[in-house]
């Protein structure tokens, strides 16, 4: 029981460390800009500029997760809004129906990348490669190079829009409720299954911690325009990655065939099925990445989402997902894509050569590992 | 030609890379009675029941299976266990970092609409299927790696009878279960007999056998020997059929004379490396003389896998040993500083740490000696070739040629070359974990052939073994290994299986 | 053959509008002269631009027509070219350091006067950002140095305070709209003004100006005459576009080309030095685009005039 | 006896097969561009492109070899030209030091690696992504974002100089004679050992058709410059390679390490001084790379070899090496990276745009992968 909790503790502890790191970084920054950094406007464009990284390590989670890994979603992601971006500009397609369309195309390109890899058995890590130049390929393709612009505004709304200031106060509340919820839930049925109860208080004081910081984001986003809607999205995406991999079949299958594939098979699990929709997944969340991106932008660009997978992978392994596959979360990925845009902003807000920020950047992803792979137990 | 088999298995065939390890056999069950499927290691009997399972689906093996009277041709588990056929597996198949429920109902989980998984009611089952199984030391919502072998056996075995089975095929399920554990696994079998289920049980704990079968079905070699009623049978029978002689050959007694203590371990204990808690070995101390071969017997899971790799240096966790050869104390911290000093080590699992599947046998053989063969740089491969190929003759090692990839081999003939890899350096002290597991008869006993001639020529071994008779067929001198700790230490004058089981399971 | 002359038009990047249309235009000019053109794009990477024109020089072409990714490192290439007795012309960009025959470009340095005009006369005073082009491009300095020479009296005086320049690499839209969206937030969004080097990157700073609702209030500069920021010129976000009539680079480029291998003798306006020798040059004029005189991309015939939303 | 046969033959076809494929790539291509495809210019030029991915991909074979990855050669590659470019621009070094100081540091870089990954457990793949990140932000520090030129002459003949065409000859006899010995020797030494014996006209028509390529090598080259140095060297590269995995105690240690890390450990093997040292020799080969690509450019550009480690990666690939390690050979890298190079120059010799460049090499790569993957014997 004991080890137990000291395992439990660590991994609360890892999940802390992220944070107490965010925390300093944070700090730093706002004492170097003279306040700069913490400003509504910045944190507004802070979690902006994490959103596009943030959907895609969502879906990045699951495939590590399940012992892949995909290469090819930068390119996907430049494919799919610059799809986007043609059907707006050059087809005047309506909004709901280009969604509909992109979201299409994204899902099965992703089942093509899932197909290639659970049942023709090519290493993802070579679909990925071949997917990076190929879907790269045919990005050029589609945009005959040149940038498409300009998109309709509603397109640009996805990008730029925000939600109004009383939503985000009832959006607040309402999440503050589901966290009194959750935590209600949990004490009862760990008291159920006669684990160890924490104390009261420490819940207490968890539940004005979480009402602390959804006051601060709200307040902080209102008293600039409003939570804007790619970080709407990355919430929605959140909650629903969290539930689905905590509590639904699937979810859990997934975890289970990255940990074992071998005894997931024989219990009886498609286990290529499973890959097949993970991958899926990912092309889903290539897909509003792509579109979020390009209205972003209000343009298809040929070169968007370049190196986008770096970024995803990286996040995901600063977040605590093992490269083996099996262990890992989606909140931990997406803390970790805040990490990487939080020292690429404040670094940019300091006017830090780019050059030393590629090398804090590459530095702190090593760190991160580093420190995750030393704090395991074991020797070897 | 009707019958009134439940299942019956015709002629199967089954190889892997050319090698047939099921060479048409056939099977018959009848409804509610209970197998002892018998064999030595490697003889079949596991790839038969995952041909029943579809664990090999149909069409990678020849041969017809008749289900209550029907072809059954599954293409995947799923089908099987829909039929009622449910297997555990000899292999722990549990996926470490889901919680003891999600694994109990892995592949069977109680849905709530919109694919949500109901852990209220799954948790509650899990408690009851425990509790049937009498386990209430173990916390459902925890992941499983939590739990030692054991346990972790028990959980498979709760969720196979979660299934519910028609056919119950158990592959080796006692072989990490406590004694007052496997009382509860036989009582469970009897009341499941009782309500009609047919099993199929597999173990090489034959007294097992004995207790609660009703036939015993033999296999040889991936052939059917016999098939006999249980009251026709005894133990002794048993093995005489399963090894087609008598067991009195099966160990070539030859005297060798035993010289001075020449290696000591003192005080070795090592610590689980996923929790630095737990002792996996206790304080372990013993003594080794000039030729002789001392036989480590115990459960499985008593840590003795990780007495003798603490030694060799090659234990994954934390861990502190004193290692002495000749009176001097040893560095042993990597293998490759035992190997220096002169310790060698088989270890017990061939293929995940004893092969290198990508070289040939020659290379394999080599690897540990490599630089011995090399001028400056470069390798002198007649050199090689020539000592490959004296150790082949050695060793009776069958092999069409030293270039054949390691994997084409038979297991005991893999084994014989990780055998001889590490001869090739010479030790002083030889140390084998389980030599001869998957190994067949005729190889077994060219092993144990060797191991007296390296004893006569004053090396010294240390045997690990889970066969008892192996145990007390060739050691000088017995140590009993229970829990991490020294629970006896017997000189081989006519031991009896009895004693060492005694030491073992005393508390 | 001197009759029908292969060329070689090895490009940067197709990736950014204006190249298309350049090879469009040189193309349809040189098929006019009798000449074969072999296109080939190098998506902003040296290597393969070596390579590539490696290839072309293997084709047999004639004169090889480059614009280079980066100015610097294309003197092997060329030499090589030369060993061939190739001719060749740098295309917009001027190649450095190498054994060229000749250059053709708009006044980059007018550009860059250009730009910063537009700019001043609609703010006179205040705070200023410079976002440059691809620090790889030799016309992004001599953009750098035309507008300064419209600043620097200016900046002298106190009337305008640069407060951040940047490099833009590729000249991509998305990395301007990064540095834009920082450097508001940096200065809290006291910005008056931004001189952008081209198109592309004014276009990335507009869409970082629309998200704080300045788009239109801080005038921004640009080049090319882009489709989409023709449109920002007329919907009045960017200020001026300057626009240089591709076709007649283009079509300049084709006739001096094919004169070269006739070894006719073109005429050229002007000389510049790139580090090796004085390259005989033709230099074109560029026009200043507001939302006063965009017709005239119309009256040219660059768009139409429903593409322009122009009735 | 037999399958083993059938297992050697099909792995020598599928260096065959690799080599028809080529054969069917310059068949075509020659009849495309009207014979300009097969012109001796082209064939030099052809060959110097491939050298650089060629250089890379002998190190990076090793690497996969023995189980890793290194994804920050590309960066690597770039910092090390760099540095050789500011050497000889900026501080005037004289050639050969400035050649020693770049192997030095190239070994140093390749060593630092090895140890995050061999001695700190770091997952490669991590520290590969950290260093194409940090690596090229020193590039960037180091030339200050611009091109650092023109260099010194004799740094530039290292990358477009060539062999002498007498000499050139001389080396094709050498090498001729080296492969008759070769051949004698292996039939003195197969017959010793009473091992089955090729018959002697198969090794004759082995040995007259290794004349006649060398013959057409040579005199294809020598009939427009002679060889180019970058190309000696990469032969130089692949005959040490080659000696090196075949017939050295390293050699076969990094198969060992690769197949079996842990049976490897318990033979007594140093497993982390054989990867500490792999790493290390990619490292060199980065500094060759980056040597050649400097003196090609005539210039030490910021962005020189970006993703030069997918080219090389996939060389290493379409040339048969096992992505689980254990398995591979060098010059089927070097083959890999000719196909590569060959798509390359001919797609754009014949006027291919650069998307469908891009979609044929993602289809290749993933194509040859997958007839690898399936013509392995075994199902799953
Ligand atoms: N996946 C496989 N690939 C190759 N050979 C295999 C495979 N599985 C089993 N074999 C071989 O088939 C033969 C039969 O093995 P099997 O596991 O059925 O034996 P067993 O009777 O269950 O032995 P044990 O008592 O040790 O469990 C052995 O020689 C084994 O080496
Ligand atoms: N397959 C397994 N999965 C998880 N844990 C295991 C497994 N097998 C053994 N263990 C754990 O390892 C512990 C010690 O095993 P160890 O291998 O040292 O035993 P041993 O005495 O060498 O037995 P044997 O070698 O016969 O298996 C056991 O108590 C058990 O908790
Ligand atoms: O027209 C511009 C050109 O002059 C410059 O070199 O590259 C960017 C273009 O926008
Ligand atoms: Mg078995
Ligand atoms: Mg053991």
């Amino acid at each position: 029981m004991k080890s137990n909790q000291l395992k439990k503790l660590f991994t609360q502890y890892k999940m802390l460390a992220l944070l107490i790191a965010i925390a300093l970084i944070w700090g730093f920054f706002t004492f170097k800009t003279e306040g700069g950094f913490i400003t509504p406007r910045n944190m507004s464009n802070l979690m902006r500029q994490m959103a596009i990284t943030g959907i895609v390590a969502c879906g990045m989670s699951l495939v590590i997760i399940a012992g892949e890994i995909d290469l090819s979603v930068g390119s996907l992601l430049g494919l799919l809004g610059g799809i986007a971006a043609v059907l707006d500009v050059t087809h005047g397609l309506p909004l709901p129906v280009n969604l509909l369309a992109v979201l299409g195309i994204g899902l099965f390109l992703g089942l093509f990348n899932g197909y290639l890899t659970a049942y023709l058995h090519i290493p993802s890590f070579i679909v990925g490669l071949g997917g990076m130049l190929a879907y790269r390929g045919v990005v050029l393709g589609v945009t005959d190079g040149v940038t498409v612009a300009p998109v309709s505004p509603e397109l640009v709304h996805l990008g730029q829009g925000y939600l109004a200031p009383q939503l985000g106060i009832v959006l607040g509340l309402v999440l503050f409720a589901v966290a009194v919820f959750l935590t209600w839930r949990q004490r009862r049925s760990r008291a159920r299954h006669q684990l160890a109860q924490a104390p009261v208080w420490r819940d207490g004081l968890r539940l004005v911690l979480i009402a602390a910081v959804l006051a601060g984001f709200v307040t902080t986003l209102n008293s600039y325009e409003g939570i804007p809607l790619p970080v709407l999205l990355l919430l929605a995406l959140l909650a629903v990655f969290t539930y689905m991999t905590t509590q639904t079949v699937f979810g859990r299958r997934i975890y289970a065939v990255g940990s074992n594939m071998e005894a997931t098979r024989l219990s009886g699990i498609n286990v290529k099925a499973v890959k097949l929709w993970i991958f899926g997944i990912m092309g889903l969340m290539c897909a509003l990445a792509g579109l979020i991106n390009t209205a972003r932008l209000a343009a298809g660009s040929p070169s968007a989402g370049t190196s986008g997978e770096l970024d995803a992978i990286a996040a995901c392994f600063i977040g605590g997902t093992s490269m083996r596959g099996g262990s890992g979360t989606v909140y931990g990925a997406l803390i970790g894509a805040l990490v990487m845009a939080s020292l690429d902003n404040g670094m940019s807000m300091l006017d830090v050569d780019t050059y030393w920020q590629m090398i804090v950047k590459g530095f702190i992803l090593t760190l991160a590992v580093w420190v995750d792979v030393a704090t395991r137990a074991g020797k070897r | 030609m009707a019958n009134d088999y439940l299942l019956e298995m015709r002629g199967i065939v089954k190889q892997f890379d050319g090698v047939r390890a099921l060479n048409g056999i056939n099977l018959q069950v009848n409804g509610g009675e209970c197998i002892g499927l018998c064999g030595e290691n490697g003889a079949g009997k596991s790839t038969l029941m995952k041909v029943l399972s579809g664990v090999y689906p149909y069409g990678t093996y020849e041969g017809d299976i008749l289900w209550q009277g029907q072809p059954l041709r599954a293409t995947s588990i799923r089908e099987t266990e829909a039929a009622g056929i449910v297997i555990i597996h000899q292999e722990l198949m549990l996926v470490p970092e889901l919680t003891v429920t999600e694994n109990l109902f892995l592949g069977n989980e109680i849905k709530l609409p919109g694919g949500r998984m109901d852990y209220d009611a799954m948790n509650r089952r899990a408690v009851e299927l425990l509790a049937e199984l009498n386990i209430r030391d173990v916390n459902v919502v925890l992941p499983v790696k939590q739990y030692g072998g054991g346990h972790q056996q028990l959980i498979e075995i709760a969720k196979a009878l979660n299934k519910n089975a028609r056919l119950l095929i158990l592959d080796e399920p006692s072989s990490s279960l406590t004694a007052s554990e496997i009382a509860v696994l036989l009582d469970i079998i009897r009341s499941l007999k009782a309500n009609g289920v047919t099993c199929i049980y597999i173990s090489h704990k034959l007294d097992e056998i004995a207790a609660i079968c009703d036939t015993i079905v033999t296999i040889r070699d991936g052939q059917h020997i016999a098939t006999t009623p249980m009251r026709d049978m005894n133990i002794d029978r048993i093995i005489a059929q399963m090894v087609g002689r008598e067991m009195n050959q099966l160990y070539p007694q030859q005297e060798h004379s035993l010289g001075d203590v020449v290696f000591e371990a003192r005080h070795v204990t090592c610590w689980d490396a996923d929790n630095p808690q737990r002792k996996r070995v206790d304080d372990v101390s013993f003594t080794l003389r000039k030729g002789e071969i001392l036989g480590i017997a115990g459960l499985v899971g008593a840590g003795r896998t990780e007495l003798v790799s603490a030694i060799f240096g090659a234990y994954d966790g934390p861990y502190e040993a004193e290692v002495l050869l000749e009176g001097r104390r040893l560095d042993t911290a990597t293998p490759l500083k035992a190997i220096r000093a002169g310790l060698a080590m088989v270890p017990e699992d061939r293929k995940h740490h004893g092969i290198v599947p990508d070289l040939s046998v020659g290379q394999n053989m080599t690897m540990a000696v490599l630089h011995e063969f090399s001028q400056a740089t470069r390798i002198d491969a007649e050199a090689e070739l020539r000592t490959v190929r004296e150790e082949i003759a050695r060793l009776k090692l069958k092999t069409s040629t030293p270039f054949l990839k390691i994997t084409g081999l038979s297991g005991g003939n893999q084994q014989k070359a990780v055998l001889s890899k590490m001869l090739l350096t010479r030790p002083k002290i030889l140390i084998l974990d389980e030599p001869t597991r998957g190994v067949d008869v005729g190889a077994k006993f060219e092993i144990y052939q060797l191991m007296f001639d390296l004893a006569k020529q004053g090396m010294s071994i240390i045997m690990v073994s889970s066969e008892l008779q192996e145990v007390l067929g060739i050691s000088d001198r017995v140590l009993v290994i229970g829990e991490g700790r020294v629970r006896g230490d017997f000189v081989n004058d006519n031991l009896s299986q009895e004693t060492v089981l005694a030491a073992a399971l005393t508390h | 053959d001197a009759k029908n002359p292969k060329i070689g038009f090895s490009i940067d990047d197709l990736r950014l509008e204006r190249w298309v249309r350049d090879r469009d235009f040189f193309t349809a000019e040189a098929t006019k002269l009798g000449a074969k053109v072999f296109v080939q794009s190098a998506d902003a990477n040296e290597q393969r631009q070596i390579a590539q024109i490696e290839n072309l020089i293997s084709r047999g072409v004639d004169v090889l027509v480059i614009v280079p990714y980066n100015a610097t490192v294309l003197n092997n290439a060329v030499r090589e070219a030369k060993k061939a007795k190739i001719k060749v012309v740098s295309y917009d960009r001027l190649i450095l350091n190498a054994d060229i025959d000749a250059y053709i470009s708009f006044d980059n340095q007018k550009v860059g006067e250009l730009q910063a005009q537009g700019v001043v006369a609609i703010k006179p005073k205040g705070n200023y950002y410079l976002l440059g082009g691809a620090p790889t491009d030799n016309n992004a300095k001599m953009l750098r140095e035309g507008q300064m020479k419209v600043l620097q009296p200016l900046i002298d005086k106190g009337d305008i305070k640069v407060v951040g320049k940047q490099w833009v690499k590729d000249w991509s839209a998305a990395e301007a709209m990064a540095i834009v969206e920082n450097a508001l937030t940096a200065n809290g969004n006291k910005i008056d003004a931004i001189v952008a080097s081209n198109d592309a990157t004014a276009g990335g700073a507009i869409q970082a100006l629309t998200a704080q609702k300045l788009a239109g209030k801080v005038p921004v500069s640009g080049q090319d005459a882009d489709l989409a920021a023709v449109k920002r010129v007329i919907a009045g976000t960017q200020a001026l576009t300057v626009y240089k009539p591709l076709k007649l680079i283009a079509s300049e480029a084709a006739k001096l080309s094919v004169a070269l291998v006739r070894g006719e003798k073109p005429a050229f306006n002007a000389q510049y030095n790139n580090g090796l020798k004085q390259v005989s040059t033709v230099l074109l004029k560029p026009i200043p685009l507001t939302k006063a005189n965009v017709q005239i991309l119309a009256d040219e015939g660059f768009y139409t005039k429903a593409q322009l939303g122009l009735n």
